[in-house]
């Protein structure tokens, strides 16, 4: 179950996994997109990190409400409001009493898909996102899984963001947003929060 | 990479007080953000606010003056602005009319803007969004993020200025900038890329002989890649292609807009346009409205784009032809 | 070379096609001639015309127009035109006030208009002449052809055109145009050179990380050259020169513009103006009149150049400020 | 002395030679000038050539002001005025009843002095016509001695003109316009004009 200390140690690493392959992610982006998405990600979890560590909190909402904030007002372009979306209806969810990671993470994906209208199967970060549900659904969400969900965006033609312009050039290579979504579930994991 | 910069990540921090410097009678910057505010307020009339990723000077803020835009938000190099940032831009100038927000058909756009309506609806602002889709390069479809919003974009803007400025009330000038907008078509050339000053290296690579037909502003691929040819050869494939899009009667009228896209010198643009010209003669088409200049650059991009907009009504053509104060209309 | 035109041989006239077309309600061409008058008359106020030759633009045909030159002679791209086309300008320009030409102090330039001027006389116009020579990146010498005239001649027009417009006669006009001139003074770098299309090569080669400060614009050496320094660096060594050359004092009143030289998008120019603002601004200098764009151009070349403009009489701010209708002021 | 045919003749021939040299001739002016020198020279004596060829001429004095106009109104730059205010001094001397060819040359060199404003050893076309000057006054112009007056332009340093710019790196190259007046006279001599 999320705590308001795992919930910071788990958006601690994802911060540090970004800055650490920051590079990596806009080159995904070189390929397929306008290669910023490790600069757009790496400005906003940076910013994310010194809030999450400047404040003491009282609730797992707040905590990622303050998460959400940050990453909205410093990444921009297409992923600042995506993954905005996603960790303030992750903080709404985390409001209510009877609530579990699963409802958390669906509540997430839900504000994603709410923001950006892409379905799965449209080589966005969503696909990462609702793999990852549904394993934690059943129980069984590892390494494994996120990364052959990272990988299994290479094979799709783009229909949503920046990588669409390209049409079939964009097959063969992995969306970056799914790699930074992976990212994000794996620290859920080695964060030992499962 | 050579640019007369400084730092490449301060690029649009300092570009700003560039031009706030150049243009300080008319505008100024809202403390703490990269939002651009015009000084002198049309109180009761609705506040049309523009913005975007930077990169596209004089595009957005160099429209902000009177009779034009109530404010611009300048992103990141190509890169949107955040929600915030637009929110504050949305509550400064709001003159209690309401505000439209005029928005380029990019998923970050969309997505920022749309999220600072919701920021500023808790404020008990008036919010609505036109969105700007006129390249004709990349076909449109349901299965994509369809058209992009392009050159256009500064008629539009010019359009829901004046309008604003006469009076419409909020609801109007939505309505309006939706018949407007499908009313603008471009589409464009390259004849090599801009350089973001954080990457350092051109954003794709034509060969000494080679250009592109239909890249964005960003450097999107566009739909053909072939050896230069001439000014009448491109005028024509661009012409053929708008008015296949327009599908246009003999003395319909059209405004035009021959656009550098930032490293090429009027002197091509004005060969362009005269070639142009010719074409649309042959056509019987009637151009009240001409502009012709560097307004929707794409950094120091080499290359050309050709917007069209149909005049359907007397009175567009009037609110394009209103004089305004702004650096660079 | 990869540029939007057709035939070399006929950038300029095609170009000056494409400058009426966009600027119809304003600006003509003489038949036969690459001549560009106003279609607005001033009768009985002195004309100014100015000329040179072709790959500067906006300059000089994009000033044309009430308030600012009457007549535009266009020559082959960096040639100065003959004195019959200035002959005919002259000829059309002139209300019965008199002419006065606005030279640039090229040797080329200054004989085609001084013989233009002579076959004028033959026709019983008054004419006089002013000379250009605001570039401080040569030394002046009386064994040289002396200074260059470059981006200050904007100023020149303007001035020039608003004091026509007040009613100066050819005489005052001409006295207040050596005052003006001697208070001009202008400063470049380039980071690319241009190239001229029936050459096909560029006027000189910069490696990657060079720049050259000083050069002209036509492509003439410059004073020294070094591998591209940051935009403040530069900013202080062309403030240092012009320093020099006027010997400013603080609290002195100046205009200032920054030009860009063709290739170099508005948002370096904006960076470089910011920086200059910094330095001028701890010497307290002021600057109530300030401009930023690309208007004296060298074809496609990259790079930048610094004008100030001591503004000895309140009244020349005013003749600076008054607006007027041309395409590209 | 100078007739209308052999006038024509000279300037035909003068024509010829500039049009066979126009990239030799915009060469040298691209070392030191601005590469237009063989452009502007070719576009002019062509148009010379074709008003030489229209009309029937009375006088010499009228071949050489047809001449003068073409050079004048096609040149531009500075030989253009430099070349048309020879001619027209030429002409207005043409005119006098006892006239010679030094007299004509002499008017020929003070119209481009006059213009502008050159001096001997300023490193222009004036070098060249003054040496040419003294030489047929002293009955000694040979094709060597408009090739030693072209080629003694090298070793100056420019002091009027484009290459003035320049300073010391003028020094070494020959001036363009002082070649094309070599060829201006050398063609007198091959008319058999002497
Ligand atoms: N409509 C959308 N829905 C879901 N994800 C999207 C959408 N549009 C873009 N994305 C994601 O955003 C990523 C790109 O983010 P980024 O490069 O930071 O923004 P931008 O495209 O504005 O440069 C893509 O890889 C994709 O995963
Ligand atoms: N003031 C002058 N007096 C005499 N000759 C001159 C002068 N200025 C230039 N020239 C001559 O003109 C030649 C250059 O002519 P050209 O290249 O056609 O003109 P531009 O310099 O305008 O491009 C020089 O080589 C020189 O001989
Ligand atoms: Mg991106
Ligand atoms: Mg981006
Ligand atoms: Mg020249
Ligand atoms: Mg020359």
């Amino acid at each position: 179950m999320l705590t308001v200390e795992n919930t910071i140690k788990w958006l601690d690493l994802f911060a540090d996994k970004v800055a650490a392959e920051k590079d990596y992610l806009s080159e995904l982006d070189q390929a397929i997109g306008d290669g910023d998405h490790g600069a757009n990600m790496s400005r906003g979890t940076a910013a994310m990190k010194e809030a999450l560590g400047k404040q003491n909190f009282g609730t797992v909402q707040d905590v990622l409400k303050t998460a959400a904030m940050s990453l909205l007002s410093k990444i921009g372009g297409a992923s600042g409001p995506l993954y905005g979306s996603a960790l303030i209806g992750m903080a709404k969810e985390a409001g209510n009493a009877d609530t579990d990671l699963t409802s958390i993470v669906q509540a997430g994906a839900d504000g994603i898909q709410k923001r950006g209208k892409a379905e799965p199967g449209d080589k966005t970060m969503v696909d990462v996102w609702l793999t990852v549900l549904h394993a934690l659904k059943e129980g069984k969400l590892t390494d494994a899984v996120i990364d052959q969900a990272v990988q299994a965006t290479a094979p799709l033609k783009a229909k949503k963001g920046r990588a669409s312009y390209l049409g079939d050039r964009s097959v063969g290579h992995i969306d970056p947003g799914a790699m930074s979504s992976g990212y994000l579930f794996k620290c859920l994991i080695a964060g030992g929060i499962l | 990479m050579k640019k007369i910069i400084n730092k490449p990540e301060d690029v649009v921090d300092e570009m700003l007080d560039g031009l706030v410097f150049t243009s300080a009678s008319l505008i100024r910057r809202l403390p703490g953000t990269n939002v651009i505010l015009r000084k002198q307020k049309s109180e009761g009339k609705v506040a049309v606010v523009s913005g975007g990723g930077s990169g596209h000077e004089p595009t957005h803020a160099g429209f902000v003056g009177s009779g034009m835009l109530a404010a611009a938000v300048c992103g990141p190099v190509f890169t949107s602005p955040t929600p915030d940032q637009i929110a504050a831009a949305i509550k400064e100038a709001n003159q209690g009319a309401g505000v439209l927000l005029v928005i380029k058909n990019y998923s970050g756009d969309i997505m920022n803007f749309e999220m600072a309506e919701d920021l500023a609806s808790m404020d008990h602002i008036e919010v609505k969004h036109i969105v700007v889709d006129d390249d004709i390069a990349v076909e449109d479809s349901t299965y994509t993020a369809g058209k992009r919003g392009v050159a256009g974009t500064i008629l539009v803007h010019k359009m829901m200025g004046a309008a604003a400025e006469a009076g419409l009330s909020l609801n109007e000038l939505k309505d309006l900038g939706d018949q407007v907008i499908s009313s603008i078509k471009t589409i464009g050339v390259a004849l090599s890329a801009g350089t973001v000053p954080e990457s350092g290296k051109p954003g794709f690579v034509l060969k000494d002989n080679e250009m592109e037909y239909g890249v964005g502003i960003h450097g999107e691929p566009g739909y053909r890649r072939e050896p230069i040819k001439s000014s009448k050869e491109i005028a024509k494939e661009l012409t053929d292609k708008l008015r296949d899009a327009f599908k246009w009667n003999a003395s319909d009228r059209y405004a035009i807009l021959v656009n550098g896209l930032g490293a090429t010198p009027l002197m091509e643009q004005y060969i362009f346009a005269n070639d142009v010209s010719e074409i649309l003669t042959k056509d019987k088409i009637e151009l009240p409205f001409r502009k012709v200049g560097s307004y929707m650059t794409s950094l120091d991009m080499a290359g050309i784009s050709l917007t069209l907009f149909h005049l359907k009504q007397d009175q567009w053509l009037d609110w394009l032809n209103v004089p305004v104060e702004t650096t660079a209309w």
